[in-house]
């Protein structure tokens, strides 16, 4: 049997570990379903992060090691810790947190992002709806970024031209962090940021639909 | 004298009839006012609009939301985030209708809804099928959308485009507190408050399942005061702190 | 010196413990600033009212006899007390509360009340403007009673035609009890309901602007 | 690490300038934060638009709103119940503008705005000269109005008449506490709560004053959860319970 050989690059959880390493201390970030979810276990050294979880915690840490409580749990409905610095709130006021421009961040999974920055994570053509508060995250959060695999199941490239799924958001994108680089928008443009170790720019142009320009955060490093 | 508590689920659901429009708090597992939604299928109504962020896992035995859907007693379903096979399966057939709605929408309709608000504006959903219409609300019997979502109303805000949204002013609301007074003064727990207080405020008669029943509660740790809560219904009786 | 002889009626507290007797056991009542105030302290044995008051507090009693808390005020910032049931909430709540529909009634002191139910309460043409929570009530609570005296400071009838004063609401007020009688809006129409002990119909005819008709409730009582 | 104690109400308001629009809770003398205006009168910062209920009352030596206006440092004023004769007298004399705006939606602006809503209909006020226009909302140096309100847009929905109102997004919130931890998270007293949450919620950079500084609190008795506060000033150091 043939298959197309594209490099695995970063592991899930040093996939997590990517993202989380850029995160900024005293940041209230939001994860999303999927990938995201990871982030709270990836607890760095001298950076107090404040995980939002959507339905009306604040302040959310890794799973428990004993005993979970089921009124302590993710977005994904996975047991999690409370730290210090924690807050229960209704889902109108996690959303006026969202909505209201006081989430630094929010971490969403995605299935496709375009070159000028449209999210599509909720809805694959003919497949099960569901939403959830990724739309008010997309619209809300002062940064979107997106983790995600380089390629779909089938070995398409989800950095697209344009999405071919329905719209999460149009123009959201700030950062898409994949298995394979690091990409930023700036000023608009999709603009390579960082190769996974072993990853070549050369490696990722056939990987990836849309078009980016290429500005490494470290040059000497990247490869 | 002001008593709200009810002996049973079963005599505080007493006025829930077929076709009714119900909103339930929950969100996953958390929260879910379980006794009440067992109630209600006890009662057997059918024919409801369903309000809910989720729909359950379709597991068989299943409580809750799933119960609801399990048993067909749900023509429309406004949801945030379905998930339920078996929900799926009745959508795609056309035995049920949904109406999609982003999270946090869902919250803000619903307070919009008990606060006598007409409608808002949310940049939420802007430039999406959920706004922009095209979403299949309904499909026909044959497999073929039957039903799609209208374009909603749109308006440009200091140069960003926003969506007008409805409030939501159900029927009934089924909500679980973990402790309540006589007043109906209601305190959550945890991320198990998530949308009940929303939906007890939203609908025209509101019945909460409380885990503890106590003789008064400090005014400052009510989440939620009795006048958006009908009916209370003690489902354990945990002695209250 | 001549000056018209208007009959006085009930004193204020005559008139607050008037409107007390038509307070339904277990309403949820808004009192709003002025007259209203007195009601919390016309307890009415086996009658529990909830007061609201507008800035969040639920469950007010009378005055405290010992040292008052700042915290815990009415409307007109005056020192009470909380009963059993109380609840504290923000102003929104509080008017969640209000133009939500969860308030059974609210009580409000009335500068001019027209024949077609429209309330002026806020502002006296020329002076100091204030209108507090005044709109939101009239426009959400279930019933507005109108509470005040008969005749302004001058011998006007404040009972008018049409309201010359600037409007809280039009056609918001249900029933308005003044220190000479109680009226009632019957489908729209203004009725004399009851009047005040030593007052009869005929001397009301000539202290009352707007037209009525007379429907009294207890017709053999009311003189 | 996050810590956003300031040891002194000076070091929190640093950033506030001439010309600012700055939300203050309180309703009367309840839940007013009297250090933190006292604070702002020594920056002796000017043409400050205030949103606030109450003007306080216009004694002498006063604080809260009352000093703010009896020093002259408003140029416009978004109140329910200015009260205060002092600011009357500026109000007539054209010194200062006001926006007279009904509690209710006063407090649901500062929510709609805290929570990144375009806008929403109120029944509030419709038929009333403060949404159909025609209030004064500045008076000439002669005395004669110079500026009176605009209709506002209307909406008749389900057969009544709504007011389109819009958010408030002040540049600071000035707010008092009872108990902060130094995540932001607050917890209020009794009726001191009023605008308080609502104020914090709104602005974009927000202060607050605290009775007591607690080490943690009770997720559950949380009020205003920490995002939405940026700076912390304890202000009686109570030990924290």
């Amino acid at each position: 049997m043939t298959t197309i050989t594209a490099p695995t690059g970063l592991s899930r959880a040093e996939l997590a570990r990517r993202v989380a390493g850029d995160l900024v201390d005293g940041w209230c970030v939001n994860v999303g379903i999927g990938a995201p979810l990871q982030l709270p276990a990836q607890a760095t050294p001298g950076k107090e992060i404040l995980y939002h979880c959507e339905h009306g915690l604040l302040g959310v840490g890794p799973a428990p090691d004993g005993e979970p409580d089921p009124d302590v749990t993710d977005a994904g409905k996975n047991p999690v810790t409370l730290l210090d610095g924690a807050a229960s709130f209704d889902s109108s006021t996690s959303f006026a947190i969202a909505r209201g421009g006081r989430l630094d961040l929010c971490v969403l999974g995605g299935l496709q992002v375009s070159e000028r920055g449209d999210l599509a994570n909720w809805l694959v053509p003919g497949g099960n709806p569901g939403v959830g508060g990724a739309m008010d995250l997309a619209a809300g959060a002062r940064r979107v970024w997106v983790m995600m695999d380089h390629l779909d199941k089938r070995g398409n490239p989800k950095l697209r031209k344009e999405c071919t799924f329905p719209l999460t958001g149009a123009g959201v994108v700030d950062r898409v962090y994949t298995n394979l680089a690091v990409f930023e928008f700036v000023d608009g443009v999709l603009t390579l940021r960082e190769c996974a170790p072993g990853i070549t720019p050369e490696q990722l142009g056939p990987l990836t639909e849309a078009t980016f320009q290429i500005d490494l955060w470290n040059q000497g490093e990247s490869e | 004298m002001i008593d709200k508590i009810r002996p049973k689920a079963a005599d505080a659901l007493d006025s829930v009839h077929n076709g009714a429009s119900i909103a339930i708090g929950g969100f996953g597992q958390s929260g879910v006012p379980l006794d009440l939604i067992d109630a209600l299928c006890d009662r057997d109504v059918r024919g409801l609009h369903i309000i809910a962020n989720n729909g359950g896992r379709g597991l068989p035995g299943e409580r809750g939301i799933g119960r609801l859907l399990a048993e067909n007693r749900v023509s429309r379903f406004s949801c945030s985030f379905p998930v339920n096979p078996a929900f799926f399966e009745r959508y795609f057939s056309g035995e049920v209708e949904i109406e999609l709605v982003p999270q946090g929408t869902l919250a803000e309709r619903l307070r919009a809804g008990g606060s006598g608000i007409g409608g808002f504006y949310t940049p939420t959903a802007a430039g999406t099928v959920l706004a922009d219409g095209g979403f299949v609300v309904r499909y026909g019997k044959n497999g073929e959308p039957e039903k799609t979502l209208a374009q909603k109303e749109r308006r440009v805000i200091d140069g960003r485009t926003y969506v007008l949204e409805s409030p939501l002013r159900p029927d009934f609301a089924l909500v679980k507190a973990h402790r309540a007074d006589r007043y109906g003064n209601l305190r959550f727990r945890l991320g198990a408050r998530n949308f009940n207080p929303l939906a007890a405020m939203a609908a025209k008669t509101t019945i909460a399942q409380a885990d503890q029943i106590a003789a008064a509660l400090d005014p400052d740790d009510i989440h939620l005061p009795g006048p958006f809560v009908d009916r209370v219904v003690a489902t354990e009786l945990e002695p209250a702190r």
